[in-house]
């Protein structure tokens, strides 16, 4: 009997309302007390199309996927067809057989199916198809022992504003569907739940604590352009940063959006940009301009499987090249990237100030799987957040002709005067320049302001990111990974252990400026070392060959389809080389 | 400090890159004019230009001058003014970098309305990469790029911006200094987006449209005895006229500004103290409870 | 081969991913009906589509179609045009798509001229990003990226076509099939740039410009007994007067299309034996000697 | 004496006709048999400001300019004191005294001034100032002892279609300048230039053999947006594809100009666009989408100084980065480096075979100062191009539901039909997408198209243009570079030679897919590599460290401040650590 940790995966089609329910149940899991993890596998259209929601439980916090799927609440037989073979050995399907039967095809040996006329219970006995997600909500609650005040607690809470009868209307469903198990079936010895404390907690999708984050850093400026999966910043902060003082601005492109953002910045205010790949790559020029004016200013970058359109609604790590080595020309620039939701606040803030510390861009890197997954979390210490804006001059009184914007300084950076300074007056200009801003193409000045600008990038390295070690430091597997794939590596490593394979695990936060002794010392004496993303070409990978060349012992782990990891694909690739296999297969291909 | 300043005070110490004769002299000269007389601040003033031979102009306007990249300006320059709404924002590009690059933005700023001015330099070519042909360049127009003559029909700038709910539309030639002046002035006066678009000879690769040429091919809406820049149905009609080139201040119209339907009557956003946190910061996790 | 097609001839296996009532229905079924009507062959006709639900479009026409990056779909089908001069090409696209990241663009195929249809299907929101305010929302327009209501005057995109030189512009209705199959039919067989805008519901998301909500505020100009669709100043007139929405053939003017200034008679460059070296090339260095 | 070899200088405000003149020369060289390389310094404007323009004559080919200034032209006294310290110890200086007057700044012992009033001799003698330019050739070609009959000649043929009058007017002007040598000064008994055979022999500029060369490849479409160092490519095909029943538009930016070019593509035209880094930058979008929808194309980068604007008339090769890493997503993509204005030719032919026969963007990477340089070469065999447009299905009769336009082959290559073609339609879509072409998110045909798309990198492999190897292939000291370098590595490969430093020299030609093999067996045994590049971060030296890791003795030897290698810069480079030292100092820094 499993208790406590429970994968509900719920499938049917785009638009059935099936997040809602989703999110429901996400939400009576945390008020159980429970470590929830979230995950939304939805197709890049609005209506139809299958899609499935995954909502994971535990005792403690999963930053990912399990390996299989306990219980799917499948709405419709492609539901089945789709993740029969991800239903853990032991697990259950529920089905909604009002209009679609189970096929032999889907039958497997050890899974229970507990077969529900979802849709007609909901029209005959609720008088309204669209409240077959609550029934379901009600037929699981009663298979895996929700508990029922906290449900009827949420539901309440959920439809409220939607005004009594809704509210009514959903409990009634509930109900329905609980005395549905009752009738028919006994309840499966496989689950259970014991209510615990919800204690001093949160529960939020990256892109809300990213955007959180910055909102408490200072943004005060925000322009973009729809995007998936980054639109849930762009909407965040159009909600929150009005009642800040602040003011987003939907652009007509990215293009304008980079553009905005410098501007914003240029006048003096923490502005920043969300955007995925297509976006991102429409801002490659502008960045250039950034980093040459001197500009602080944030990139949300949310990644989503590419090339081009590819697969908007997936997620895929095949954006760090981009990020670190796109544009004509040399500039500094800093990607970070959080590996968790509670992470995405802090190190968004934390970007902030890197940005007008140090004058440039700064990308903070997500992914689909991270960023739109919603993860129980400590509530966040607001209080702990402090701004720095540097070496800027506001309001200030400034000497003309004596004060340069592009002073050469040891550190590389220059007094930041605003619009409105008495005396700072200045031309920023993207074409080279000289100390004081003056367009000059004299050779000498010009290996000096380069040398100036990109000095920045050494002064910085104390104050980025440091990478969280995992697992048993003296291991002799190390991992090395970032962002959404903390998750799986973490649970991997808990299991390798078990299993006898120890492993260190390096989860950088701070992927440019490379941080190379980190990497160094973190690699040194490792028997293997498995670098692990998702992407075609091993990004990462590469950039740690640079440092330390190609190792023989060093396997890029690497899952290129739209699909997160889950924790048994990393094992089996430690493990198969562990066991004397050249190199890891590519996982899902 | 109410010391009144002079063109000269708008001065930089930078040397022009401009050739001899070049029509932008006269953009930057009545610009500084009209600067002066409205005694505007350096410090206080915000002017972004793009790319070109007429980008270049922002070296030459003593304040916070902005040179980005090609067909950017106007996304800087919307984002300046709602940032720091006290200050007056000032953009300026060519006909190419407005026109063509830019030509997105430019539809958007204008249905926008921010309180900026805009001016366009035109010279129907391209003239820091050496004369090709411009959105603005007649039909046959001959170029490096056009042997056998421009087939592209040339973009009316200023009949589009009408169409797109411009609110401020005027269009002077640079060798009428006084005239192109009183324009800025009403232009940066104007409450919204502004646009002045300036005839502005290239002499060294725009052999057709010369200054003599305009001098023969302009007339001044000031002239037509019932000329109304509150009609717009007319404006589009002296806009639209082949042939002939009308000066002045073609159409104006108030409505309310980007800043006001957004920012409102807060203050301004760069003044903002966020280096202590808000007590309000905390609150909003209780959403997410 | 001169077996005639029906629209079924036009038609994908590929089942379509748009919403249950979505008025992009409406344009498919018209486009594949004007394609029978006129005797199109799929071989032989282009279909270009740029990203949006609207954009989806183009897997939908039995043809050559292509499905590109978001707003670029007129550069693309002007140049198929140029490339192979024989081919019927149509582009079609969002709002958003045409008159967001797509207006620099939309603005210099309308002066180019290129004989490309434009299919505009707008539902006054982005609908594929989920209901987020574009060009076209009203003023005040609530949603995700502007809780406070849109600030920006909606743009008036066929008005724009109209001052940029536009050669054919029309609009139609996504709930009235016939009246929009003719139109597409006419905008097909003009030569030159013709562009239809297509009220196109979006039923998901934008919960004020309904089907109702058209039906109560557009007109037919064929109601209008003396309206002139050759007459500039009338269509300028019809297309700013605020509120009421024509439907219709607005405007058409003859000029000549892009490939007839440039490529002229000579043939489709598609054709051309390029692998058999020309005779020609070596005498190009002489001139280097 | 120094014979036949001689660099000369042009130094004056920019617009004032020494192009001219410096074309002239060069052509003068050429005709008396001299091997000519040329280079332009100018500035982003364009009258007034320093420019200057180099013209090398020598018996042997000259890829670059030499040390130092044999002879320099100076037009007024900012020309003296920017260049002085050039000028090669017994060199000389032409100065013309008519508005300025000679400092002692400027006089350096072992200098020849010779003093010449050259815009008073053309005012008054010739009643026309601007010919002052023709009259510094009269001097120039006295002292230095050009033939009469050839300058006579090339002015002639040169000034023709200006009419008898002007051609006159400059004869006589040389004549001025050739009779004020013969009354103040006696020749130097420096130089001297004896009039060989000119010979089956071409002089252009790197964008002219570029254009050149996709022209006889068959490209008949070009779309492009002008920029500088590569608008004359757009400029020389607007003039010459007509004629050859071709097309080229100038779009109104850079996203119309590639977009353009992926639609020319589609329907089955060889198309290109030229760019330099800005507007390569506005391209990255658009590179994704030929690449997943497999468009073949070429993309001619003519690289000049960033970041942003930068110094738009500077060279620079810090676009490497950019072009290799650039967008969202993993495609397959090429890019090839000429390193001399004939290679320019041919590897641009090159370039369309590759994009046709594996359906990919190609880039053909140049710099200004080898795109904008003029050459000597031999005539170019045209008839050695052929056209290989690999697997496409033009007019033929394909079976409509059979035809699969992405079908998986082992190669990677899919046929290609094009519009018009019976039973080949197909949807291009910039989406995730079937062998069919239709749009799908299904995660194992995900893994399996970017297996296909990705697998064209190594089948091509064989086809890919490959390295020159110079110098001596046995020596212990080895070099590597592409472009522009060519030139002034080769020739410090002599010198290091007579020096008792004999070196091995690999100039890269294809830089992706990195060629792996020929780099690491290039270096096996070396005792120094030098990596020789245009660029602060050593951007072939990163990947030569990808693959061979951080060797304790590569260098990069490093020059950013816009202007090209001299020899002697690499020699001291080279001799400096052969010598010792820890590392290179980076040049002109
Ligand atoms: C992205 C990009 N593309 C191209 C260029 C090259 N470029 C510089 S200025 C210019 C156009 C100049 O024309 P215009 O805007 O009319 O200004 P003018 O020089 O005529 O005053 C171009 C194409 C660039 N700097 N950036
Ligand atoms: C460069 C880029 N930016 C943003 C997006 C995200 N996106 C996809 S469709 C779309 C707009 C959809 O609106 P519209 O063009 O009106 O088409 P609709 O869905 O309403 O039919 C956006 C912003 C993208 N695909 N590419
Ligand atoms: S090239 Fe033309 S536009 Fe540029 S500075 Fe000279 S005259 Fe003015
Ligand atoms: S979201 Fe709107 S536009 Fe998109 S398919 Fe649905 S109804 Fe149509
Ligand atoms: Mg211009
Ligand atoms: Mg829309």
């Amino acid at each position: 009997m499993i208790l406590n940790n429970v994968e509900v995966m719920f499938g049917g089609q785009a638009g059935d309302g099936s997040l809602t329910t989703g999110d429901l149940i996400a939400g009576v899991f945390k008020h159980m007390g429970l470590e929830v993890y979230t995950y939304k596998d939805f197709p890049s259209r609005i209506r139809g199309g299958h899609t499935n929601y995954v909502i994971r439980a535990g005792e403690t916090p999963n930053y990912g996927m399990a390996d299989y799927v306990d219980g799917l609440v499948a709405f419709d037989l492609e539901a089945v067809e789709k993740h029969i073979d991800e239903i853990r050995p032991g697990g259950f399907i529920i089905f909604d057989n009002s209009h679609d039967t189970l096929t032999d095809a889907v039958r497997r040996p050890g899974v229970h199916y507990y077969e529900v006329p979802l849709a007609k219970i909901a029209k005959e006995e609720i008088g309204l198809e669209l409240v077959r997600n609550t029934v379901s909500l009600g037929v699981l609650s009663r298979l895996i022992g929700m508990d029922e005040e906290t449900v009827f607690g949420d539901v309440r809470a959920v439809y409220q504003r939607k005004g009594d009868k809704v509210v009514d209307l959903n409990i009634r469903a509930i109900q329905a569907g609980e005395k549905y198990v009752d009738d028919h079936f006994e309840r499966p010895s496989g689950y259970g739940l014991t209510k615990g404390v919800d204690g001093d907690r949160l529960i939020m999708m990256g892109n809300d604590a990213i955007s959180y984050g910055a909102l408490v850093a200072g943004c005060r400026f925000m322009a973009g352009y729809p995007i998936t999966p980054a639109t849930d910043v762009l909407e965040w902060m159009a909600k929150y940063a009005p009642k800040y003082g602040g003011v987003v601005v939907q652009a007509e492109d990215e293009l304008s959006a980079i553009n905005m953002v410098i501007g914003a910045s240029f006048a003096g205010v923490r502005a920043m940009t969300s955007t995925s790949g297509p976006g991102q790559a429409l801002m490659t020029e502008a960045i250039g301009l950034a980093g040459v004016l001197e500009i602080p200013l944030v990139v949300i970058e949310c990644a989503r499987a590419g090339p081009s359109t590819g697969m908007p609604t997936k997620t895929e790590q095949s954006n760090l090249n981009h990020l670190i080595f796109s544009g004509h020309g040399e500039i500094p620039r800093v990607v970070i990237a959080p590996g968790t939701v509670e992470e995405s606040f802090y190190l968004t803030a934390t970007a902030f100030n890197i940005a007008e510390k140090y004058q440039l861009p700064v990308f903070v890197l997500s992914e689909q799987a991270l960023c739109q997954s919603k993860a129980t979390l400590p509530s966040l210490d607001v209080a702990s957040v402090t701004v720095d804006r540097g070496k800027l001059e506001r309001n200030g009184h400034l000497t003309f002709g004596e004060y340069r914007r592009f002073a050469f300084t040891e550190d590389g950076v220059s007094p930041r005067a605003v619009p409105g300074t008495e005396g700072g007056m200045y031309l920023a200009a993207g074409s080279e320049h000289n100390d004081h801003g003056v367009i000059t193409e004299d050779a000498r000045n010009r290996a000096k302001m380069m040398e100036k600008r990109m000095r920045k990038l050494e002064t910085m390295r104390p104050e980025l990111p440091k990478a969280n070690v995992l697992g048993d430091r003296s291991a002799r597997t190390a991992i090395i990974g970032y962002g959404s794939n903390r998750g799986p590596i973490a649970e991997a490593q808990d299991r390798l252990a078990l299993a006898g394979t120890p492993t260190r695990f390096l989860q950088m936060r701070t992927l440019w400026p490379f941080p190379e002794d980190e990497v160094r010392d973190f690699i040194a004496g490792a028997d293997h070392i498995f670098v692990v993303e998702n992407n075609f070409t091993g990004q990462l990978e590469r950039l740690i060959r640079y440092v330390v060349g190609p190792l023989p012992n060093m396997h890029a782990v690497l899952k290129y389809n739209g699909k997160p990891f889950r924790p048994v694909e990393i094992i089996d690739a430690v493990a198969s080389v562990v066991a004397g296999a050249a190199a890891p297969r590519p996982v899902g291909a | 400090m109410a010391t009144t300043l002079t063109a000269k005070d708008f001065a930089t110490t930078t040397p022009s890159w401009w050739c001899p004769g070049c029509g932008d002299f006269g953009v930057i000269a009545s610009l500084k004019q009209a600067a002066a007389d409205m005694g505007l601040r350096p410090k206080d003033t915000a002017f972004i230009s793009g790319i070109g031979c007429s980008g270049k102009i922002s070296g030459y306007f003593h304040s916070y001058a902005f040179h980005g990249v090609h067909g950017r300006a106007l996304p800087v320059a919307t984002a300046v003014k709602l940032a720091n709404k006290d200050l007056t924002v000032i953009a300026a590009g060519g006909d190419g970098d407005g026109y063509a690059i830019g030509a997105g933005h430019f539809m958007h700023a204008v249905r926008r309305n921010p309180d900026v001015t805009y001016i366009v330099m035109d010279n129907q070519t391209y003239g820091l990469t050496k004369g090709q042909s411009s959105p603005t360049s007649a039909l046959g127009y001959v170029t490096g790029t056009s042997p056998g003559g421009n087939p592209d029909e040339p973009l009316n700038g200023l009949a589009v911006a009408l169409a797109a709910g411009g609110t401020f539309i005027a269009r002077a030639f640079s060798s009428e200094p006084k005239a192109m002046t009183e324009m800025m002035k009403a232009a940066i006066a104007h409450p919204g987006f502004a646009i002045v678009e300036v005839m502005s000879p290239c002499v060294t690769f725009n052999k057709i449209n010369t200054y003599k040429w305009f001098k023969e091919n302009v007339y001044h809406l000031s002239d037509l005895p019932d000329y109304d820049s509150k009609n717009r149905a007319q404006a589009f009609e002296v806009l639209m006229q082949p042939g002939k080139i009308p000066l002045g201040i073609i159409y104006t119209e108030i409505r309310p500004t980007l800043e006001s339907l957004t920012i409102k009557d807060s203050p301004a956003i760069a003044g903002l103290d966020i280096e202590t946190a808000n007590p309000r910061y905390a609150a909003i996790q209780e959403a997410y409870r």
